[in-house]
């Protein structure tokens, strides 16, 4: 691996699986990190618990390693604090779409300035091998014996129907396209979803890197502004399609909140006036005469 | 029939449904009486609906200051049917009862006093203007000169229909200066210049404004009564203080985005009340292995699960004593006033900052709705003070000393990287499995616990700390104490009240390690603070304990110590 | 009001605001479930927390009022071990699409065969008129007091995206439309959402009977099973349309949690075989010689 | 070389990476050495990772049973570079270590034996095999029986590369039988026939066995480690036993439905860990006012937030303990042993079902996880008695009574409606704002906590009453204090053990009165349990506590406690 800005300066033992999808998608994303021309002191990845979770250990840069399915709520304040920083949060499948789900649903409607970096193993790969809500249906499974049985949960789908601004999937298999998409996430102003199909190779037989190349394919003849034939092109699966679905510039967090409206120093930098403070008091004071 | 008499202090308990409005009364009659010099203390009891019901709202009107519920008052209006039915048991012989005839199937046994309420209002525009005819005969009654209260009035309502509320409240003046009324009741209180001047807020105003003045500068929180006000609050001073204010999907995701808000160095709270903080407990967890300041306030109603929740109760202490998996230092305040409000709330932030812990401020429904009155704030005016530091190159978000606290930097500012692990981590903040790292950073964590700075303000004695009982209280039962003590001078009772119960204060603990007899006194089932201080060896004697959803009456109490004290004989 | 078999014997006092949309909905759900034959004692329904939740004190029926945004794990459990009941889970809109909103998404992947009724009136009622997720931007409350700021929850695109096979909109205000398609949710074997309009005459000034009125009409030309189609119709705002978006017949949770695969006695009725499980124990006796 | 002799037990202990098949080799050593007539106690330490690491199984082999984890191996097994280093604290002078020369830099001090890894079990497969060659080292070392060996592993590997594993096996064996190691090690234990018919199995199938023998017939729960292997081992029972098995979305999901389930008349189950518990507290509080029964597994690891995931401590009984705001009932049971667990399990769901209270199996990584014997579980067959009652027409589901035990039915069966609601409520269960009845429902409530029934194996006691020193353990130390007090007999030391700890059985502490000195052991770091003892007024002179994550080494406890006892000198 060529040096990047973003490898650590000291060996890690890295505690993924030797072939495992995941060292796909930590080149891709220091590639993609490199090509936005992100300085690595003003980068904070956010991320949740799992094996994908463990991503920030291995880049040089800012973290913040949370709960199990939390990342986007503290992505989205460390960004509404400090909107010097580029933040990304990056998680499992399980973790995002399972115990995360309902920040997933309402981060997208607020759309703070976020990348969203999913690691769609279609499994849970930490607690060693149970469904997870992108499970395909019929996958036996540690839990599920008989064959996993739920809908499997649409992330692209959900996303359009929240009103996501951007909405990708990539294959950690397609490096090049992979990189290229992040590349894009990170340019775009808002939250920016980026579904990464990859392989867990200790838990998932089903959907391995083969699999991922057979039943995949480029989005063609797509215009990315055309919400409708987004939503189409998501809920098809065969071939599941890679690349950008939909791109429309939205109104971000840091204008809905209305924290920068008059002020554009970041809140984490901002010190109380006393002497409004003082004055707010005085409205509580009962007049004298 | 001879008037009867409140030389000292007069009760009024006004009683109508939700939407007959009653905040409107209450705001008004404390901002006029106040006006004129009186003290009042108001707080009120509401049902869970936003329209029908019978709530009621109880105004302490007196020379000297009061902070505590009454349970009997001396004069009742009731201004809905099936108000008299239902407080009943609220009354005494001697109460007095303004009531319509045509809402009660029968008179009051006492003094009912009839008011044909539908008519009083009926020129100045009907049914809707019958609370500001209340407030005229009660304005009449209390001695406020006419003139005065019509000006008061209109400046009041400049808004909202002055007109019409003038009117009514004219024609309810009126009413109050008939003879049934004025013979029958004599309340001869004094105005006197000391309320002039003084501050006037609910316990939500006070933790908000105690917020603003610790830096808070970013709130998200999920509403829930009765800890929605501050988040009103803070929303009304978001523009002017540059506050970012964000209602969160869920608990979860407040106290979540609050940590991600500390992380960069923001200052955030979290308001919330028990059922929605249960949500909080990883999130706390969370908080206390990354050593992420965060400030959450808690608003205590009765449980368990969704339980009175527009009533009040002291129930939550435990759980926010023992939040969250794991061992961690914490700070739990809870203040008894709209000063202590402010203080601990502001305080709050310091200590959260400069130990790197969850601090609590520990409130109910009682304090944070009811209306007080506070001689001042003593704000200084002082900027708060960071506990931060430029990261160097070699940067240790966790690096091990004497105190326990590491220097905390944030992202984006200084040469290092500021890593934050929610696993058990390494001084570098990354992941570890190494048995003695682990025990290194447990201890160093556990150690800050040790050094936790204690404020002589923690703790407030009221009388002296040899007298023959010792009452405790600690929260929102502050001026419920501080009555008690004044009134039960023989034998002597003094009080003891804990603004701050964790760690229980040093000194508190000495005070009562040399008390005769101590009391716990606590609006919860179990008696929560008073086993914090068995722990703490203290012997506590006895105990007076409520769960019926509201604040303690401080006749009820006062009762109940006379008969401890003299063994049934009164 | 005519007499009904959910009329409750006694006098209660209602807690809703004399005038709600909620007093319409009561009405209209009573005769729904008269029209679908339900009896009251094999009913029980499940509510949250908020003026909407209430509505089981109301009825004449079993009730299970729980949490703040958690009727659907009930709702569904109960239906799930005792599919002798008819079920019904129903409360507010920030309930179901705030606090519960994971909860939302994961029921509709199992399918159980339950009715989901949202009261969704775009605010937070009970707490004294908050955004709710639903709230229409613009919209100023005692918190969002520069208008509510975030993109509406699209309730009905959500449920689409998760492969909900009942989708539909209703208006408190339009009974007979109403009746018939909660009657029809309460025949779908399987979850059914019917997405509820109705004013809170006391904290949204915005969505009033009038607006909702103005601003609605009945899906016309549309074929119930075609999706694409219905994911447009759910997209679209004006007018907001009324009736059934989608029906489709799948698989319920109860043939996919597989708990009645050989055994159709309701799980709540089932007792353990003391003899196999004296069989299992034996399984983990050393063997002896 | 005087060869080293091991006349009572030999602890082996083995050293690998996830992914080279220590469970496996685990399983089957316990399983053939068992089968041979000796005891073995296994338990295993692990990292948060599923391939890589340094990973170790220990297995203590003995002619009496044993069940505590030790600190240091007689022997050690080293299948991975890096595994002397990082067990180097572990050793001591007299631990033989067989090691690869290829895979370490140096040769370990003490008593070294080098082996071939790679070698070994070239021919058979090469490195796969690896564990299964050591696996016939040991039982050469052992003195199994070429020949009965060779079946016991065509039998257990009969579905997975029979030949191989047999191949690699034998090659093993034979390197056991080389001078080098025949000569320097003797293990001189003979076995006996007491072991067959004894159960073997983990605290995970315990508590899932317990579960069914209950009447479980729900769970549904969210992985969590080390909670998971209750989860797993229920889904591969359901199609027997006719539970339905869901894994919910998130752990709020996984309470709530139990409840629903409950509510039915079913009998569910959750199972979880600290930090997923912690987001259904809220739950817990629903269940406690709802009166809805509910069984919460919560297995044990080191916290607080994500903490170390797979490693295990004592941390959570405060969290259990305060679980939910508001004041209700609940019982925690913790379980030492795999009998305790299965009883413990089963008897939750009787409880919670007769009393209708939250109920907790508290347990941990170590209980879980570990390789136990027992005699028998002395399963008696009985299908458990359903607490419920048809409905009467006028059937009120909160029915005021002297045991505060309202009688409960169901929905569909009887004439009656099943009205059950998390705000306060009246008799039938409809919501109330009514001060007395809220009264009346919290002490109808609070009433059950008094009746609740104890049974004599809530505690163990270990030992004499009157000894000198009585240690109080709970939890998964039950086997640590039995091993304690077995061999600290002057002074004489008694162990009480509590498998029930909340509320805490009034014969233990009946016991712990009369003690002379109490030291309680707890793998936490503030004493949680003893903290709960001083509140009952039982004096803990002294306190053992460890939280680096690791369970106690007996040694380690023991020496601590010959030198309390001896003032330092051995
Ligand atoms: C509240 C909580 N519940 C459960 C867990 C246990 N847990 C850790 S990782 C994980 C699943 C990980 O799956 P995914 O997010 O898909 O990540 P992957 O390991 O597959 O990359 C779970 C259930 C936890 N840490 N916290
Ligand atoms: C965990 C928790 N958080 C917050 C609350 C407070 N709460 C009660 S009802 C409600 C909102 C109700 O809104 P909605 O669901 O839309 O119902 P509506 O009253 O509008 O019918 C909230 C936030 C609660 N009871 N529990
Ligand atoms: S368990 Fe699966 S996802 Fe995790 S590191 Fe191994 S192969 Fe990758
Ligand atoms: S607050 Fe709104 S929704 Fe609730 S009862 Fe009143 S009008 Fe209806
Ligand atoms: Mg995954
Ligand atoms: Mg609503």
């Amino acid at each position: 691996m060529s040096s990047s800005p973003f490898d650590l300066p000291y060996d890690l033992d890295i505690a993924w699986c030797p072939g495992c999808g995941n060292f796909a998608i930590i080149k891709i994303l220091k590639q993609a990190l490199e090509n936005a021309g992100i300085e690595p002191r003003k980068l904070v990845l956010v991320s949740g618990i799992g094996q994908a979770a463990k991503m920030p250990q291995y880049l040089q840069c800012h973290y913040f390693n949370g709960l199990h399915g939390r990342s986007l709520p503290v992505a989205t304040a460390v960004k509404a604090c400090n909107p010097e920083l580029c933040v990304i949060a990056e998680s499992g499948d399980g973790c995002t779409y399972g115990e995360g789900g309902n920040h997933f649903l309402h981060t997208i409607r607020r759309n703070p300035d976020i990348v969203n970096l999913v690691h769609n193993n279609m499994i849970y790969g930490l607690t060693k091998g149970q469904g997870a809500p992108t499970t395909m249906k019929g996958m036996k499974t540690s839990i599920q014996l008989k064959g996993y049985a739920l809908e499997p949960f649409n992330p692209l789908a959900a996303a359009l129907a929240m009103g996501a601004g951007f909405v990708a999937r990539v294959s950690s298999g397609d490096a090049a396209q992979a990189t290229t998409v992040i590349e894009q996430a990170l340019a775009y102003p808002g939250y920016a979803l980026v579904d990464i199909f990859h392989p867990c190779i200790s838990f998932n037989k089903l959907n391995t890197f083969r699999w991922y190349r057979e039943h995949t394919d480029s989005l063609e003849d797509h215009d990315e502004t055309d919400l409708e034939s987004a939503m189409t092109r998501a809920m098809q699966t065969e071939p599941y399609r890679l690349g950008v679905f939909y791109r429309q510039a939205k109104p971000t967090f840091r204008e809905r909140s209305h924290a920068y409206d008059t002020d554009d120093s970041p809140l984490c930098r901002r010190d109380i006036d006393p002497a409004k403070l003082a004055d707010l008091l005085g409205n509580y004071r009962i007049p004298t005469g | 029939m001879k008037p009867i008499t409140f030389p000292d202090e007069v009760a009024v308990l006004i009683s109508g449904e939700a939407g007959q409005g009653l905040n409107t009364m209450e705001a008004f009659l404390c901002h006029i009486i106040r006006r004129h010099g009186l003290c009042v203390f108001a707080s009120k009891e509401i049902m869970s609906r936003i329209r029908g019901g019978l709530n009621t709202t109880l105004l302490r009107i007196s020379k000297q200051p009061t902070a505590a519920f009454r349970r009997t008052p001396d004069l009742l209006v009731s201004m809905r049917s099936g108000g008299l039915k239902r407080l009943d048991e609220r009354l005494c012989e001697k109460t007095v009862i303004l009531y319509d005839p045509r809402m009660e199937s029968a008179a009051p046994r006492g003094n009912g006093i009839p008011i044909d309420m539908k008519e009083i209002a009926r020129d100045a525009g009907g049914k809707l203007y019958v609370g500001i005819s209340i407030c005229g005969i009660l304005c009449a009654l209390l001695g406020i000169p006419e003139e005065a209260s019509r000006h008061e009035v209109e400046a009041f309502f400049k808004d909202k229909q002055p007109q019409e509320n003038l009117a009514a409240f004219t024609a309810g003046y009126a009413r109050g200066r008939k003879p049934d009324l004025l013979h029958s009741l004599n309340v001869a209180l004094q105005p006197g210049p000391r309320v002039a001047g003084r501050l006037m807020m609910s316990g939500s105003q006070a933790v908000g404004l105690g917020a603003l003045a610790g830096g808070c500068n970013f709130i998200a929180s999920y509403p829930m009564s009765p800890s929605t006000g501050v988040l009103t609050f803070l929303a009304q001073q978001a523009d002017a203080f540059g506050l970012l204010v964000e209602q969160a999907e869920d608990e979860i995701a407040a106290i979540n985005m609050s940590l991600g808000a500390w992380y960069t160095g923001a200052r955030a709270m979290v308001t919330t009340s028990g059922g929605g903080f249960a949500l909080m407990e990883e999130g706390v967890s969370l908080a206390g292995i990354t050593e992420t300041p965060c400030v959450i306030h808690l608003a205590q109603r009765p449980g368990p699960g969704t339980g009175l929740p527009t009533r009040t109760e002291q129930g939550d202490l435990n759980l926010a004593l023992y939040a969250g998996h794991g061992d961690f230092p914490r700070i739990i305040y809870a203040p008894g006033s709209v000063k202590q409000a402010f203080n601990v709330t502001r305080k709050a932030f310091m200590m959260a900052d400069r130990y790197q812990i969850p601090v609590f401020v520990l409130t109910d429904q009682f304090l944070m709705e009811s209306s007080w009155l506070e001689d001042n704030l003593s704000y200084d005016g002082k900027i708060p003070e960071r506990y931060l530091v430029e990261s160097e190159q070699d940067y240790q978000r966790y690096a091990v000393n004497d105190s326990g606290i590491s220097p905390r930097a944030v992202p984006g500012s200084g040469q290092g990287w500021v890593r934050v692990d929610s696993d058990e981590h390494d001084e570098r903040g990354e992941i570890t499995e190494d048995f003695n790292v682990r025990v290194l950073q447990v201890d160093k964590r556990m150690r800050k616990a040790e050094g936790l700075e204690e404020n002589d303000d923690d703790i407030t004695l009221i009388g002296g700390s040899d007298g023959d009982i010792m009452l405790v209280t600690w929260g929102s039962n502050y001026g419920l104490g501080q009555e008690l003590a004044t009134r039960l001078i023989n034998p002597s009772v003094s009080c003891l009240h804990f603004s701050r119960v964790y760690p229980v204060p040093q000194k508190g603990l000495d005070i009562l390690r040399k008390a005769k007899t101590v009391i716990a006194i606590e609006n919860n089932y179990t008696g929560q603070f008073g086993a914090l201080l068995c722990a703490a060896g203290i012997h506590v004697q006895d105990r007076i304990l409520q769960y019926n959803g509201l604040p303690f009456a401080v006749e009820d109490v006062y009762r109940s110590l006379q008969q401890k004290i003299n063994g049934g004989a009164r």
